[in-house]
């Protein structure tokens, strides 16, 4: 099969809907079929990246773990939208993600062939 | 004659929170759940409302599942379960903006 | 005290079914009553015994089963949201001609009209939006 | 059985979701029950009261017809937010809801007894 | 041209299904190609043969139903979101020991490797949200 | 190489409207669909996009479900099915902002 540069663009805060974590299992099933998919936590996403979180007692399993497994699977082009986690006050710096400002934005979206923003 | 009321978008989603801030009433008490306990990561959404007299809650489970702590001088508490049912009770009613 | 509680949200796409989950086992467990439960919207599809969730994820049907059985809980799903998202007991999937239902008891279908009820003879309803 | 004063505050815009049609039942049942109820037209539920709406191609059902028959059903406590309406350009003027200034919205919230928001 | 279409939104809760629908009529009518249509997150809801909506109002499942058969269209509702929602066709119900399913052919239940190829193998990639 | 963008959301999710608006690059093409033709009631919305070298069209079929006219001199463009399917062959890939 061809090869096309993916992008996930992911905005949605963790736990409220499943979103993210659906997002992210687009990305772990088209890297397993060796693809190149980059994601980008952008809005309310870069709360996947906050440290220690424990959705123990709200039944659900930790998003958290399932992004710093990615590049266990060979997904390492991860990028945070640094405007966005500064305003919100996420706690991202020991993140795997880089940093990326909104300015440079419409110029990273554009040299992907396939965006899907979830 | 008071009111509990629920809220539980992060605060990028404007319009709910202005909705509901436009709401309060000096002597309310608003509890911030699911996604809703976002806005205390930064305490300019939840000082205007503690400045207007009304008591600022959030659900522990909530921020512990986002990794969310509470600064000590934010005026926010931190409420269980069991404080959910303790504050629809001493309220009159309950409100939920979702 | 007597609550009623009003669930709005998709148990697949939002907390508030399982927000609303704790609420009422933490109303119970404080003495208190809960006059029903009352399942709108998207929250219908809670009942669905058809959800098969992964082994370690919850399944939000049994929690609410269960929590029902242990306090005789009044568990209604509103019948005119419940059949447009194919929310079916064994008499409405006869009626409409469909060969299969996906919900039981303690899960009953019944009217908007139970939701108003609820209102009237409650002292607190409290609404678990999506 | 007992009577409460009811208010249902109506926010989301009709169509791209059911919210406001399902709400509208909720108020269509209770009056049904001889229970009196107001209907609060905020946010984008302003939108409900524009004129001539035509969901024929989307294939959805009128709710300005059912905002349009609440009266006929003894539901005529109908309140549109003034500021949220003309904010957003709607065209109400021809519908039966009575006009509120958002600085009156929490003291006419605070008096009723049951107020679901959807 | 060859497209896919990714569908997201709730059938119940979102104009997103229908749009998408209308797209993919639309795309069909103007003599482009259509390779498949991806149903994920809430969206598998679509399938449903138990939807039971008003005879005055949209039955989605049939007219995708409908659409797929004039087309000869590829129909694949993502398994993993399916099973937690409650939607399985024979194989599934059995594998998870639940006595009834909700989907029947033209839908089919398949894994997102399927999205995946869709989006490799297409020109176009169109997703509908909720 | 441009983008044909969709919305789908009233402009009361500003932080949709936002994140799209920021993603956009001249040359590209913006589709307001569903509830997003609520953006054309107000032309302000759409003057700035149009503005910034960004050719915005409406879903027939939603502004007329929504009783939405357009003004004239907004700039905006109606689209009917047909057009989106074109839209979306003219440009080199679609992204949907919901």
């Amino acid at each position: 099969m061809s090869q096309k540069s993916i992008l996930l663009i992911l905005s949605q805060a963790p736990y409220g809907t499943p979103n993210a974590r659906e997002a992210l299992d687009i990305a772990l099933t088209s890297a397993a079929f060796d693809q190149t998919v980059s994601i980008l936590f952008s809005g309310d996403a870069t709360w996947l990246l906050q440290a220690e979180q424990n959705p123990a007692d709200i039944e659900q399993k930790s998003v958290a773990q399932v992004c710093a497994a990615l590049p266990m699977y060979d997904i390492d082009q991860l990028f945070v939208v640094t405007d966005d986690a500064e305003q919100r006050g996420v706690e991202y710096q020991q993140s795997p993600a880089s940093p990326l400002g909104s300015d440079a934005l419409s110029a990273f979206i554009a040299k992907h062939d396939v965006v899907l923003r979830f | 004659m008071s009111t509990l009321h629920t809220l539980n978008k992060a605060p990028s989603n404007s319009s709910l929170w202005h909705d509901c801030q436009r709401a309060l009433q000096a002597g309310d008490t608003l509890l911030l759940i699911e996604n809703g306990v976002y806005g205390c990561a930064d305490d300019t959404f939840t000082a205007q409302i503690i400045a207007a007299d009304i008591k600022v809650y959030a659900l522990r489970a909530d921020l512990a599942a986002r990794g969310i702590t509470l600064s000590g001088d934010s005026g926010v508490a931190v409420a269980s379960d069991d404080d959910f049912i303790r504050l629809s009770i001493e309220n009159n009613k309950v409100i939920s903006w979702f | 005290m007597k609550f009623s509680i009003l669930i709005y949200g998709s148990p697949h796409n939002s907390q508030a079914v399982h927000t609303a989950y704790r609420y009422t086992k933490a109303a119970l467990a404080a003495g208190h009553e809960v006059h029903r439960v009352f399942f709108y919207g998207e929250s219908v599809l809670s009942g669905s015994f058809l959800n098969a969730p992964q082994r370690d994820e919850q399944n939000i049907m049994q929690l609410w089963h269960e929590l029902a059985l242990h306090h005789d809980l009044d568990l209604v799903i509103c019948i005119a949201a419940a059949l447009k998202r194919g929310v079916l007991d064994p008499t409405e999937a006869k009626r409409h001609e469909k060969p299969a239902h996906n919900i039981e008891a303690p899960f009953q279908l019944s009217g908007l009209g139970q939701l108003t009820e609820a209102i009237l003879l409650s002292d607190r309803l409290v609404t678990f939006g999506g």
